[in-house]
């Protein structure tokens, strides 16, 4: 019944949803109002300055040397939502040690683990680590960026804790770099904030758009924030392989 | 690279009624362990769904994170119920 | 140097800092808090760009009339409340920074998109903090209703983004008065998104379990000054930036009126002190949206403020009283202020301004509820607030004779149970709350600045010159 | 096409959580409905004929047409936070279950 009763409201708020969207003359597609898009001078450039094109490996010393735009966006023209971001997952990692504080003890698999196993681990877990850093380094020229890339490596250091009994000895280095990675890009933006003239200005020469040393400080943020990603990952995922101490 | 017309509309319509199937079967399948399983290939369908959207940032990232990470934390989650079950039911065993 | 942005980014960096630096966390907390309490007072009002582009592109921080004030209230107030809790802080040390620098992150942006993540920052910062109080289940629920909300807010603002192209709130602002069609949805769905955070009718069921059990720390925090905030917030979005028309108002502000309603009605059955205080929170935050909607808004600013300040001293005080006692049953808490005279005072000064009496701040909050709403609109409001008034007097009256009353009538409480309040303890939250007590009380006997500067406030998000005010001076303006 | 399928997933979750009373099946339709929000939100900046905002040696101007990069830059942020709240209550899921010894709220005693 009350089955029924849910389905019944969410259809009638999914046709009030469409009807307002799509048939009372709203415009749900960006392409036709461009004029009033701020995306346009994100592509081009030319927030601060006007910029007629930008082109690959040509064009240089714009405002943001990024040729990924996405990646231009997150960490420049937006950089403080990034900051946010940041903050979220570190609050989440907290909050789960904090949740879980009693869950001290490491999961015993029943399965052991054998020396093809742990060869094989660790010849995948290279290549991820490389993949990972990779990914961050060329956050402003590739698709990709900090968060996969700090991913990926929180996900080579779990093969690496599935395969290895004694890792966990070494998982506290990570808080230092997490905490380490977090305070440099609050202090990159307190840089900007008295070397520029703004929080998080992007203070470095861009360079030429395309090259691999170019962009300013964005390949510096987003290696940041890769390390930090990383490592708090592999601190959540290291919190959610315990269980409970009897007590 | 040019993707024909209709293959493109072909596709996204595949991916459209894969993702809403599969939203479907997460919530209402009977053992938790498919409904997370049914997540991630959601997960993976909407990656599918960002590459024809032209966002291979967010396909990146929702690949990796999506359908990467937040499955291996559910599955973490759901081990451990299983193996404090087993405890509990030895438990159980003991005392009869 | 006195940038709003070292607000958001020197908690930030200590927050980072301080999960290495675990021996001096607490240092580092006070350290940042003081910081933040200081710096306030030398920001100068205007626009502040972030990143080096200028509006709509970059983000910016906001400050104006409107939440300069709230910066201020709020700032100190966290830091009074760090200082007061000392000995509980430690574990939560390196969240509570996140937790300042999200709630100024909350009051200060000017972007809708940065406010979602701000909104998520402080909400997640709650969640942590409310796992004090060892109400796993209860806090969960919370976690659960607070994301769906947020995804509503930003399936909200994506559809505004559609539209208009901007995320920036004074460039939306502009726009959507320039606008020709009404985007209903968008106003629905960040609507609903606000309306959990801000405990509207239907949404707050999380209220009820959180903050039932919050204890001396968290209580203040959630009840008082995340709710503070998040009504500020409200304000911004619903006065400042959504062009609300119609039937719209008048159907959001039937939500209102309910939930004000429920919410007087629900505290005047409640038996415990707590339970008293949230729904009384619920049935303000309630008036607070309505005034908003009605464009009142700088009617509004004043329930908010001395909210913000009378739930802080009333949760504070019931927090402590259920810590000595174990339980806040308010027909156990006979006569329980006739040994802690100080206390007692400061608590009934504090309920007494909030059911407006005359001679106290609350009195020049309802008195001026009662003009604006007269003179805007249809009588119902008015009377439907005027009712709910009643009803909280009956209840704060009662409430007040209870825990004055000696024991005559043959039962003894203090031989019954006596409640031994540990002095120390006592000291520092008798000290806060008569301040703050008094702080009430004076400006109710000078009212004057603190309406002016609503008034102020209120014009930042819409200029409205047929505002009349009643103050001390020259009664009717 | 997207866009609608995003908006169904989002009705979906959140018909997911009117009803369902398992701690996790309320994490999963929470998820379901983040994920088609993601999509809507990305969809929302597609554009016809659009190519991948990133400038590479084939797609070398900025005169091209792209989609719009601002939504997806976006996703990226909602991704991550998902992530994290994700995270943080599968945590308070575990931790409910070391007390209750269950998942489902029905089975706790709790109230609807």
């Amino acid at each position: 019944m009350k089955r029924i009763v849910s389905i019944l409201l969410v259809v009638v708020l999914g046709y009030f949803v469409y009807t307002s969207l799509y048939v009372d003359g709203f415009d749900m597609a960006v392409s036709d109002n461009r004029q009033t898009s701020i995306s346009d001078a994100y592509i081009t450039k030319s927030v601060t300055s006007e910029n007629e094109s930008v082109t690959y490996m040509e064009s240089t010393d714009l405002e943001n040397g990024s040729a990924n735009i996405v990646t231009a966006i997150v960490t420049d023209y937006r950089s403080f939502d990034t900051l946010g971001e940041v903050t979220v997952l570190f609050l989440a990692s907290i909050g789960v040690s904090m949740v879980l504080a009693g869950f001290t003890k490491k999961y015993q698999f029943k399965m052991k683990t054998n020396r093809i196993l742990k060869t094989g681990a660790r010849l995948v877990v290279g290549l991820a680590l490389v993949l990972g850093v990779y990914m961050f380094t060329h956050g402003h020229l590739s698709p990709g960026g900090g968060f996969p890339g700090g991913s990926i490596i929180g996900a080579s250091i779990l093969m690496m804790y599935l395969s290895e009994e004694n890792f966990r000895a070494r998982m506290a280095s990570f808080k230092w770099m997490e905490s380490l990675a977090g305070t440099v890009y609050v202090l990159i933006g307190i840089i900007g904030l008295f070397v520029a003239t703004y929080f998080l200005e992007n203070f470095l020469p861009t360079g030429t758009v395309g090259a691999l040393v170019s962009a300013g400080i964005i390949p510096i943020v987003y290696i940041l924030i890769g390390l930090k990603v990383g490592s708090e990952v592999s601190g959540i995922i290291d919190q959610f392989l315990t269980e409970e101490v009897a007590s | 690279m040019v993707i024909n017309e209709t293959l493109y509309t072909i596709m996204t319509a595949a991916v459209s009624i894969m993702l809403i199937i599969l939203g479907i079967l997460a919530l209402e399948s009977k053992k938790l362990i498919s409904s997370v399983i049914y997540l991630s290939a959601m997960s993976l369908f909407a990656v599918l769904g960002f590459v024809l959207m032209k966002a291979p940032d967010v396909a990146i990232t929702e690949a990796v994170i999506g359908s990467g990470l937040v499955t291996a934390l559910f599955i973490f989650t759901l081990i451990g119920v299983t193996k404090l079950d087993k405890k509990d039911n030895q438990k159980a065993g003991d005392t009869k | 140097m006195s940038q709003p942005i070292l607000l958001i980014a020197i908690p930030l960096g200590l927050a980072f800092l301080s999960i290495i630096l675990k021996k001096i966390k607490v240092p580092l907390l006070v350290l940042g808090l003081l910081f933040s309490s200081m710096l306030v007072f030398f920001i100068e009002k205007k626009s502040y760009i972030i990143g080096g582009f200028k509006p709509p592109f970059g983000i910016n921080l906001v400050v104006d009339d409107y939440n300069l004030y709230f910066i201020i209230i709020v700032n100190v107030l966290f830091l009074v409340l760090v200082l007061a809790n000392l000995s509980a802080v430690k574990p939560m040390a390196t969240v509570l920074l996140v937790a300042s620098a999200g709630l100024n992150g909350l009051l200060l942006t000017g972007d809708l998109f940065n406010l979602f993540v701000f909104i998520e920052i402080a909400s997640i910062a709650a969640f942590i903090l409310l796992t004090m109080d060892k109400q796993f289940l209860k806090v969960f629920h919370y976690i659960i209703i607070g994301t769906l909300a947020s995804s509503l807010y930003l399936l909200g603002i994506v559809i505004l983004y559609a539209q208009y192209g901007t995320l920036n709130m004074a460039d939306m602002s502009g726009l959507i008065d320039g606008g020709s069609i009404t985007p209903t949805i968008a106003y629905l769905l960040i609507f609903a998104g606000l309306a959990v955070e801000v405990k509207l009718l239907p949404f707050n069921g999380w209220v009820k379990g959180v903050l039932e059990t919050a204890s001396a720390f968290t209580g203040p925090l959630i009840g008082s000054l995340y709710a503070g905030v998040m009504l500020v917030v409200f304000g911004r979005v619903f006065g400042g930036v959504l062009n609300l028309s119609g039937t719209m108002v008048t159907s959001l502000t039937i939500i209102g009126v309910i939930t004000l309603l429920a919410g007087e009605f629900m505290a005047f059955q409640s038996k415990h002190l707590r339970q008293v205080w949230l729904n009384s929170s619920i049935a303000q935050s309630g008036l607070a949206v309505i005034l908003f909607l009605q464009g009142l808004h700088h009617v509004a600013v004043l329930v908010i403020v001395a909210n913000i300040i009378s739930k802080f001293v009333l949760y504070l005080v019931s927090g402590k009283i259920a810590a000595v006692i174990g339980h806040d049953k308010i027909a156990d808490l006979k006569g329980i202020f006739m040994n802690k005279k100080a206390l007692g005072i400061a608590f009934t000064i504090t309920s007494l301004s909030l059911i407006g009496l005359p001679l106290f701040f609350g009195f020049f909050v309802k008195i001026n509820i009662l003009i604006a709403l007269f003179q805007s609109s249809n009588m119902w409001i008015p009377a439907l607030v005027l009712i709910a008034a009643l009803i909280e007097s009956a209840y704060v009256i009662r409430l007040l004779v209870t825990m004055w009353q000696v024991g005559e009538e043959g039962e003894k409480p203090e031989t019954i149970e006596k409640p031994t309040f540990s002095l120390k303890v006592g000291f520092v939250t008798c000290a806060i709350s008569i301040i703050l007590g008094l702080m009430l009380l004076v400006s109710g006997v000078y009212p004057d600045l603190v309406i002016n500067q609503s008034v102020k406030a209120g014009n930042v998000l819409s200029v409205n010159d047929e505002i009349q005010v009643f103050t001390m001076e020259g009664g009717l303006e | 096409m997207i866009q609608i399928a995003g908006l169904i997933l989002i009705l979906i979750g959140l018909y997911g959580l009117i009803t369902k009373r398992n701690i996790i099946k309320m994490i999963i339709a929470l998820n379901v409905l983040e994920i088609g929000l993601n999509l809507f939100i990305v969809s929302v900046g597609y554009v016809q004929d659009g190519i991948a905002p990133i400038l590479t040696e084939v797609n070398n101007s900025s005169g091209l047409i792209f989609v719009d990069p601002l939504p997806q830059a976006l996703v990226l942020t909602a991704i991550v936070i998902g992530m994290g709240t994700t995270a943080l209550s599968l945590a308070f899921a575990r931790k409910i279950y070391a007390t209750h010894q269950t998942f489902d709220l029905n089975e706790m005693g709790v109230e609807e």
